[in-house]
């Protein structure tokens, strides 16, 4: 058929209009379409509650300080005044990993070195995120061939974002916590805590 | 009519509307004669503390604020506009954290030490003079009772340190029981200085002192008869406030955390929001001593509590702008060379301090 | 005359032969007078031990130490040679401090003894790694991981089980 | 009194370690009575790699040895593979390297103010030194399109010309520092509480430094003039006019101020370079080696071989890197890859006289000295 003569009205999908509290909400784009599904499938219970709750996740995300290689240099370029990761509230480093939220795995993760990022991984309070940054962390890399060398930290602990690059661009880093954000956005209360899987 | 403090006040405006007779009369009736007067109590002191949290949580955006000022770059901006929201999301997502205490730590103390250090916190502003008749209770002792009070969180932070068995955390406890020990001597003395001239220790009086001008220009404020107890209560309250240059109880690059080291979720953010109440309460004891407290100009038309109450934020907010000013610019001393200032020079200047304060009143220069 | 044909005038018993590395005079030096060489060249003025190499060439060893002088501004290089089957030299941390941790390293990665070195343990690797990585026959296939025992220390391990999430 | 000892670990997990090195500090209240540093924990195994890699192949891995300045790794180690083939390096190869070299003297010590700064608790330093590391970035994107890890030099040269409004960014970049630079000297060097914190502290005399192999800057704060840039020349150094900065106080603050200065010298040394950058090649079009695919000989072109043979043979070549001297040491056997690189790295060297300069000190003290030692840990465990 000629893509000309279709009739696009035709194909324009019909919206139903909100009627029930929860589908106003989500006509207002506060919350999140796939926890409003959920919902309505009855996968879990406390919508509002979650999409407060992952507001407040994705609004302040303090990273522990933990620089391992080469991309911890970036990580400081990221947090400095060119790019600012403050603009996200993220700018409170904390030096200690029970007061954070988010592990920024930045560099190569060594044989030697990984037990301790397992250690650090644990100490953290759920819920927790780990965004694996550079190809040395998330594949081993340059290094993937080296004795010395984990090949991945997703080996040890679970990640979930990848940042490709070696080391990857300020810009890039910011892309991956966005993405980080739009992930939590869409998490359930318990879904760190494995409540309503 | 002279209206002392904020109970008053609130009877006063009840009265004005002529609410306070029909509903005391009612509760008379049924013999409970002073039930009206401890609800009147409770609304101002909720009043109080919902002020403080809010401008805790204010405060710490400004930090932040502040900070990226100084730095050259924006600060907190997506939360909320220009990152206001950005607070209030810290202490919900604080909240729904999980709650570690750690397997080796004394459990009970551990969970009770950031109640010792908040609570003491938020009484500091008991005899605190927001503005005219803005004041909660004018203690007769109120001066003392300020610096009674912020001794206890000494106490709580090396029961802190203590209980998460953690060297760190031990380590920045003993420091900072050691600073607050060897601040708090000259913090009082430098405050003694100015009750010489106001023979009260009432916060009260000490304000009313100040008020008027010398030659219509100068305000009678105590910052220009003691200028050199103004430095030294400054500097001591920053020490006991724990800011760098002085922020030893933390200091995150030699001690990780400091004394909280091993808490997280809500127990750290009560270490956090007593801080910062800290902050906000020392920056209005400097004004109320130092710089004339509620004292302004008189605005026409416009009732004198409001004015007050004006005044005194934008001196205490001038003032913490100067504490983070003075944070985001200059490195941190070392602890010894920190008690070294404290014990060798603060104390003896302080001393003299006293002792010239002493001999200018009995000579009767001033006043 | 460049320093090493003045350290064989000095000492003939202990240079085997000299020559030239790249511009840099070289002497060869009998191992087990390493120690005495290295104390004139000293008195020479050489006052900065550069670096310590150790190179695996399958049928022997060779330790190669770089000098440079700040007094003269001249460069020397000693070379010893040591058999494959145990590789073993004096060590100069008497004579430079500098020398503990480069030799301590050449122990680690190359498999070099330094006798009478204070504290000869791995620096780079955790202490328990089968094998020096930088041997020609070091076994690539094997993996080996670390994990962090009751008092903080590594553990070396060919088993990965309770490190890693999947076995 | 009976007193107990306290062992404290710092790290390898640590706000002011600069990555991941581990202290073991044997302590009597806060006095440090013995240091023992534990690394390793960046061991990544370059040595062993290079062994594996053709030489060409092995320039990205000298970038990730000291990730604050590659460029000067790229050219130690391009420099030890000319001197083993005796390769000439057109001359406007080796001003676009001095050049680069430079400017990432200034990044590195930029990099360097700022966290020591904030190792002393002064956040703000570190972020003036990363605004004006961003504007040096920006030069390096155009040289070769990467912010960090930038694998330039090439055997024989550098891998491109300069692009063409290079050099007016260059002289921008120039002016914008020297008014940046005096800006860092109004807030810093003058600063009480910076002073007390710095003056006497991790003092290490001069024989000392020497003995311990301390080289570069850290070595200059003691006051032994020694420079490879002046002593040694290499390239275009002996035609151009700089000093090296030499302080004799041996202090803390005498390692800083030395980098201060060096900053204004590498200012200056980009300045003549920008008016006497000359015009030719910059890639060696010699021919070299023998292709090993086709067995022909090469033909001259304007890039140097992929494959590259150099004669069996063994050179150690060392430069003034902006944290000391830096070594390769390169054994070729007349292959295609290098027998054995051996890396002397001026971090790992440095390092070693960090136990002996903190004994008696306490843990702040030892966070000022070992921020002005300016280590960086892949190039201590490599």
């Amino acid at each position: 058929m000629d893509p000309v003569t279709i009739d696009t009205t035709k194909f324009r999908p019909v919206r139903k209009k909100p009627e029930t509290a929860l589908e106003k909400l989500e006509d207002t784009g506060l919350i999140s379409t796939v926890l409003a599904a959920r919902e309505r499938k009855g996968l879990i219970f406390l919508t509002t509650v979650d999409q407060v709750f992952n507001w407040a996740r994705l609004s302040s995300l303090w990273p522990v300080t933990s620089g391992l290689a080469c991309c911890a240099i970036e990580m400081m370029a990221v947090a400095m005044a060119h790019h600012d990761i403050a603009r996200f509230g993220m700018e409170i480093f904390r030096a200690s990993p029970r007061q954070a939220d988010l592990m920024f795995v930045a560099g190569t993760v060594t044989k030697r070195m990984a037990p301790r990022v397992k250690q650090l991984y644990e100490m953290m309070p759920d819920p927790k995120w780990v965004i694996s940054v550079g190809s040395c962390a998330n594949t081993g890399g340059p290094y993937h061939e080296s004795y010395a060398v984990l090949r991945g930290v997703d080996n040890i602990i679970p990640v979930d974002v990848y940042i490709p690059g070696c080391p990857p661009r300020p810009e890039a880093w910011l892309y991956g916590v966005l993405q980080l954000r739009e992930k939590i956005k869409n998490e359930g209360y318990g879904a760190k805590w494995g409540l309503n899987k | 009519m002279m209206i002392a403090n904020a109970y008053e006040l609130i009877v006063y405006i009840l009265t004005t509307i002529g609410v306070y007779e029909p509903i005391n009369n009612i509760f008379m009736s049924f013999g409970l004669d002073d039930i009206l007067k401890i609800i009147i109590m409770l609304v101002e002191i909720a009043i109080l503390f919902a002020f403080v949290l809010v401008t805790i949580m204010f405060l710490t955006w400004m930090e932040r604020k502040v900070v990226a000022m100084v730095q050259s770059r924006y600060g907190p901006m997506v939360t909320g506009p220009r990152g206001l929201l950005q607070p209030v999301m810290d202490g919900v997502k604080l909240i729904g954290k999980e709650d570690i205490i750690p397997e080796k730590a004394d459990r009970w103390i551990f969970t009770l030490a950031p109640f010792i250090v908040f609570v003491p916190a938020l009484l500091v502003f008991i005899p605190l003079p927001f503005g005219e008749s803005l004041i909660i209770s004018d203690l007769r002792v109120g001066l003392l009772y300020i610096i009674a009070i912020s001794a206890i969180s000494p106490v709580a932070i090396l029961l802190a340190g203590w209980a998460s068995n953690n060297k760190y955390s031990l380590l920045g406890a003993m420091r900072a029981v050691a600073q607050d020990i060897s601040y708090t001597i000259p913090l009082a003395l430098a405050a003694i200085a100015v009750v010489l001239f106001t023979s009260s220790l009432s916060t009260v009086d000490i304000v009313n002192a100040q008020a008027g001008t010398w030659f219509g220009i100068i305000p009678k404020w105590f910052i220009f008869i003691q200028p050199l107890g103004f430095i030294l209560f400054l500097i001591a309250s920053i020490a006991e406030m724990g800011r760098i240059p002085f922020d030893f109880q933390e200091s995150e690059q030699e001690l990780v955390a400091g004394f909280f080291t091993e808490y997280s979720g809500m127990k750290f953010a009560m270490f956090f929001l007593a801080e910062y109440a800290h902050l906000f309460a020392v920056s209005g004891i400097i004004v109320t001593l130092f710089l004339g407290g509620w004292n302004g100009p008189v605005i026409p038309f416009i009732p004198v509590q409001i004015t007050s109450l004006v005044y005194f934020l934008i001196k205490t907010y001038a003032v913490i702008f100067f504490a983070m000013w003075l944070r985001d610019t200059v490195p941190r001393v070392r602890i010894d060379q920190l008690l070294n200032l404290g014990w060798k020079i603060m104390i003896p200047l302080a001393l003299l301090n006293l002792l010239i304060t002493g001999f200018v009143v009995t000579a009767g220069v001033i006043q | 005359m460049n320093a090493a044909e003045e350290l064989k005038q000095a000492l003939p018993a202990s240079v085997v032969s000299t020559g030239m590395q790249v511009e840099k005079p070289l002497v060869l030096v009998k191992k087990e007078d390493l120690l005495e060489v290295a104390a004139k060249v000293k008195e020479m003025g050489f006052d900065h031990l550069s670096v310590v190499t150790g190179v695996d060439y399958v049928d022997r060893f060779e330790v190669i130490y770089n000098f440079f002088s700040y007094g003269k501004k001249e460069n020397l290089v000693l070379k010893v040679v040591l058999d494959h089957e145990a590789p073993e030299v004096g060590s100069l941390t008497s004579l430079w401090k500098g020398a503990d941790w480069l030799e301590r390293e050449t122990y680690d990665l190359v498999g070099v003894r330094f006798t009478g070195h204070p504290n000869l343990t791995r620096i780079l690797l955790p202490e328990g790694w089968k094998g020096h990585p930088l041997r020609k026959d070091y076994d690539m296939s094997v993996e080996q991981f670390v994990t962090i025992g009751e008092d903080g220390e590594d553990i070396v391990s060919t088993d990965g089980s309770n490190l890693l999430r999947r076995k | 009194m009976e007193t107990e000892e306290l062992l404290i670990n710092m790290g390898p997990v640590h706000p002011s370690t600069h990555g991941v090195l581990r202290f073991k500090l044997r302590m009597d209240g806060e006095i440090i009575k013995e240091c023992t540093v534990v690394m390793g924990y960046l061991h990544r195994g370059t040595e062993k790699l290079a062994e594996m890699k053709t030489y060409l192949q092995f320039i990205p891995y000298t970038d990730r040895l000291d990730y604050i300045s590659a460029m000067p790794n790229n050219y130690a180690y391009v420099k030890a593979v000319e001197e083993l083939a005796g390769i000439e390096v057109p001359l406007r190869a080796e001003y676009i390297r001095v050049l680069t070299v430079e400017l990432n003297r200034i990044v590195n010590h930029l990099v360097f103010m700022g966290s020591l700064l904030l190792d002393l608790g002064a956040s703000t330093a570190i972020m003036y030194g990363f605004r004006e590391r961003e504007k040096a970035l920006q030069l390096y994107e155009m040289l070769c399109g990467a912010r960090m890890t930038f694998s330039y030099f090439r055997i024989g040269g550098v891998r491109d010309d300069l692009p063409d409004d290079f050099m007016s960014k260059l002289n921008e970049f120039i002016k914008d520092m020297e008014k940046r630079i005096e800006d860092y000297k109004g807030l810093i060097n003058g600063n009480e509480i910076f002073m007390m914190r710095m003056k006497g502290i991790g003092v290490i005399s001069a024989e000392e430094a020497i003995n311990y192999g301390m080289t570069g800057p850290s070595l200059r704060g003691s006051g032994v003039n020694y420079d490879i840039r002046k002593i040694e020349p290499y390239s275009i150094y002996p035609d151009l006019d700089f000093k090296a900065c030499v302080r004799p106080e041996c202090d803390s603050y005498a390692r800083y101020m030395v980098r201060i200065d060096e900053m204004e010298e590498s200012l200056h040394i980009l300045r003549q370079i920008a008016d006497t950058i000359p015009k030719s090649e910059v890639v060696a079009t010699q021919k070299y080696g023998i292709a090993p695919l086709t067995g022909m000989p090469y033909t001259a072109q304007t890039y140097f071989p992929r494959i590259f043979i150099p004669p069996a043979g063994e050179a150690y070549s060392r430069i003034e890197a902006p944290k000391g001297e830096l070594g390769f040491y390169v054994v070729s056997d007349g292959t295609t890859k290098p027998y054995r690189v051996k890396i002397r790295s001026p971090s790992f060297c440095n390092l070693t006289a960090i136990p002996k300069m903190v004994v008696g000190l306490k843990i702040p003290d030892l966070i000022a000295a070992f921020g002005t030692i300016d280590v960086v840990l892949g190039d201590v465990d490599r």
